[in-house]
């Protein structure tokens, strides 16, 4: 089981072709699969789609990619931070298909699970609930949403096995094990891999069989809002 | 005198009960926090935590750690992490208490629209919509009317819904009101403020 | 807040009524919550459904409500370690309804979050499909399944503290989160209430929101099939 | 000579490829464990672990250890654990990449019934439903006949069924069988056992 590979290229050989839905983790900044969107960048791939909660800045995140064109189309659930996202949808170039952020995260969960379809109440009664199937539920009305099936995952953890048991650090989970469930293969990024057997078997927040190809490396981790207090009498 | 932001704020935070899991909105409603006193009330922010503490010191900051509107803070002894998936389902499942949420326009029928202004920047609902049609008591802390001076309490909405029928109440900057059958009911007017005030104010249904 | 009661009586004080339904964490006799299934008993209530994946053995776990015959409706996967329950359910006196244990368990979850049902391909084209909506998705048949609503939730963890933010050992987690998360209430019996503070955030395998009432006490966790191998040489 | 049960294990290991992520059943399937040799398998045990290790020694048993036969196991350095809906996810998800199991009876069609004789002693499904409609390929090990001779290789199945066309490969005492368009399909048959004397013990249409 030989899932380390030496860097975000090599990790994602044979895995990228133009036109496919990729499942990214990550919420803003914070818990992004850095590494692996700068070689998607180079690897000049293009017409993807990407399943992300949101879609970075304009340098940074899938910003980078948007920034190359490669991205034709977006499912999240807020993509505020970001200008050049602002002008290619509002341009026509980028097609957006907003998703509550709930909505998104159990979309892919659902898809890792196997479960195609599911009745939700959020959005019902707005644009969201727009063509889908509206159904009673003890007098409530639900509409469905579908599983996402990606192509592709793209996440990051803090630490991993080298199995790919991993651990996750604070918000930096967010979106990533939802995310690395719902695809077909997985790749993910590390701040360190640990040897097997380092990690308590009960603090593993996502075991390695979802995780299929791992990477280790430096991480920027760029904080998007800076917000401090002054200490008191300070 | 009508209420300031603070004052709202402190208003909006006189709902909170003892032991209450509560999600607080970005705007007025952050501020929610500074006026709940000795009360245990359990923040969570959606992006994956509960127990959501103050911004850190200068040099503390942490980039795995930050709340829904990506603003860097700091965790609490009774701080428990979460994937995004599983923070929604409490959501959705009911499990938080209440949410405060700002607004751009109120129906009297409590249908809310706070997300998107057609032709204008179109930024996503986040997790707006999952929070109104989720938590148990959804409060909305609003200035009453717009920058114009038109009441933001509608007898229908104009802009896109973020939920339907979903407002229990609504803290403005001239009163407390209820979403009841047939209308909205005044619970409350700030001080200095009459009923006469606050219904000039408004075009919904008063009842 | 005020989580933490003396005991499992005092804990389901004002919770039990006849014919409600109660969801219970446990698989086999592990990590079961022994001690509010015997404050139970003791209560008297009846005519009880519960939803858990087994039914005990007759003297232990879900089995002691069998012997009073408190229990009328059983919502399991597997009962084959319980005689008096064969006896009742072939005498007619005990109602079952099979679920595959993964729709048991994801029909837990999904009531916990809010989502009245999904779909799945288990048990599509078996007796368990019957009566079901069935629904096409790519091709594939899938049914239909509901989410549980509990009107009460008894669930075992290991350590809480006293938010009720707590951690689970080894396989004895199995059916309790889902459990915990289905109930309108949750009571959890832990082996040891510890000071907030003391658990990693970041370890948290439920959170306290999901917790509403709180007892430690001491467990006997039955082994149910002890089986060891030799030590080599031995 | 047909195999016996630890043959028919040591024949079921050689389905299993390095890497892979496997859940067996209870009986025959457990004995495959012993006959993996060098290649990395991780054995699921579908109560919430991966990475199944072998029992534990006289007085190390551990009772929040056990597999979902109910047995005291033990954990090994990759082990992770995780809750039942987590589990069943990744089994209806797809993730684990085999089942190796029993059965009562297998039709040709790829239909399998384990799980129940009506008017006997009902037990229940337990995870059987959801392992077959969800891994990735299932293995069937058992006898091919009855213990009055009859096959368990049957046209169609006569009892109440775990799953519909769910059958990848069937490996009995008497060989190895796939199910493909049309029936059964011999791949190997067992030291001595003909293709004749296989034929004349089976009753799904062999292609």
């Amino acid at each position: 089981m030989k899932k380390i590979y030496a860097n975000a290229t090599e990790a994602l050989d044979g895995l990228l072709r133009d036109d496919m839905l990729i499942a990214a983790g990550g919420f803003g900044l914070c818990g992004i699969p850095e590494l692996l969107l700068e070689a998607i960048k180079d690897s000049g791939v293009k017409n993807l789609t990407f399943a992300s909660n949101n879609a970075g800045v304009d340098d940074f995140g899938i910003g980078i990619l948007l920034q190359t064109g490669q991205v034709s189309k977006m499912m999240s659930s807020y993509v505020g931070e970001n200008d050049e996202f602002m002008r290619q949808y509002l341009s026509g170039e980028l097609e957006i298909e907003f998703n509550p952020q709930g909505t998104l995260a159990e979309r892919m969960r659902a898809g890792g699970c196997g479960i195609p379809g599911f009745y939700t109440k959020t959005g019902v009664g707005t644009q969201v609930a727009e063509g889908k199937e509206h159904k009673d539920f003890n007098g409530e009305t639900y509409i469905m949403e579908e599983g996402i099936f990606a192509d592709l995952s793209i996440v990051k953890a803090w630490k991993a096995d080298e199995t790919g048991n991993c651990i996750f650090r604070k918000t930096a989970r967010n979106f990533n094990p939802p995310a690395a469930m719902c695809g077909k293969v997985c790749v993910m990024e590390v701040e360190e891999i640990v040897p097997v057997g380092t990690l308590d078997p009960d603090h593993i927040h996502l075991p390695g069989i979802y995780v299929h190809r791992l990477i280790q490396g430096e991480h920027e981790k760029r904080i998007e809002q800076r917000t401090v207090r002054q200490k008191e009498g300070a | 005198m009508p209420w300031d932001r603070n004052q709202m704020a402190e208003r909006a935070a006189q709902e909170l009960e003892d032991g209450m899991y509560v999600n607080l909105g970005i705007g007025i409603p952050t501020l929610v926090a500074n006026y709940v006193g000795d009360k245990d009330i359990t923040l969570q922010s959606e992006n994956g935590m509960l127990g959501m503490g103050p911004f850190p010191f200068e040099g503390e900051e942490d980039p795995d750690l930050i709340n829904a509107g990506k603003q860097t803070i700091t965790e609490m002894d009774r701080t428990a992490y979460f994937d995004s998936a599983q923070s929604f389902g409490m959501i959705r499942g009911g499990k938080i208490a209440a949410a405060i949420l700002g607004a751009m326009e109120v129906a009297e029928n409590g249908d809310l629209a706070n997300w998107m202004i057609p032709g204008k920047l179109v930024k996503g609902m986040g997790g707006a919509m999952d929070l109104v049609a989720g938590v148990g008591r959804v409060i909305v802390v609003m200035d009453h009317t717009n920058k114009h001076g038109v009441s933001k309490l509608l007898k229908e909405c104009t802009l896109p819904l973020t939920g339907a029928g979903v407002v229990d109440r609504i803290i403005t900057n001239l009163g407390v009101l209820d979403v009841v059958e047939g209308g909205l009911k005044i619970v409350e007017t700030a001080p200095d403020v009459s009923e006469d005030d606050l219904r000039a104010a408004t075009e919904a249904t008063l009842v």
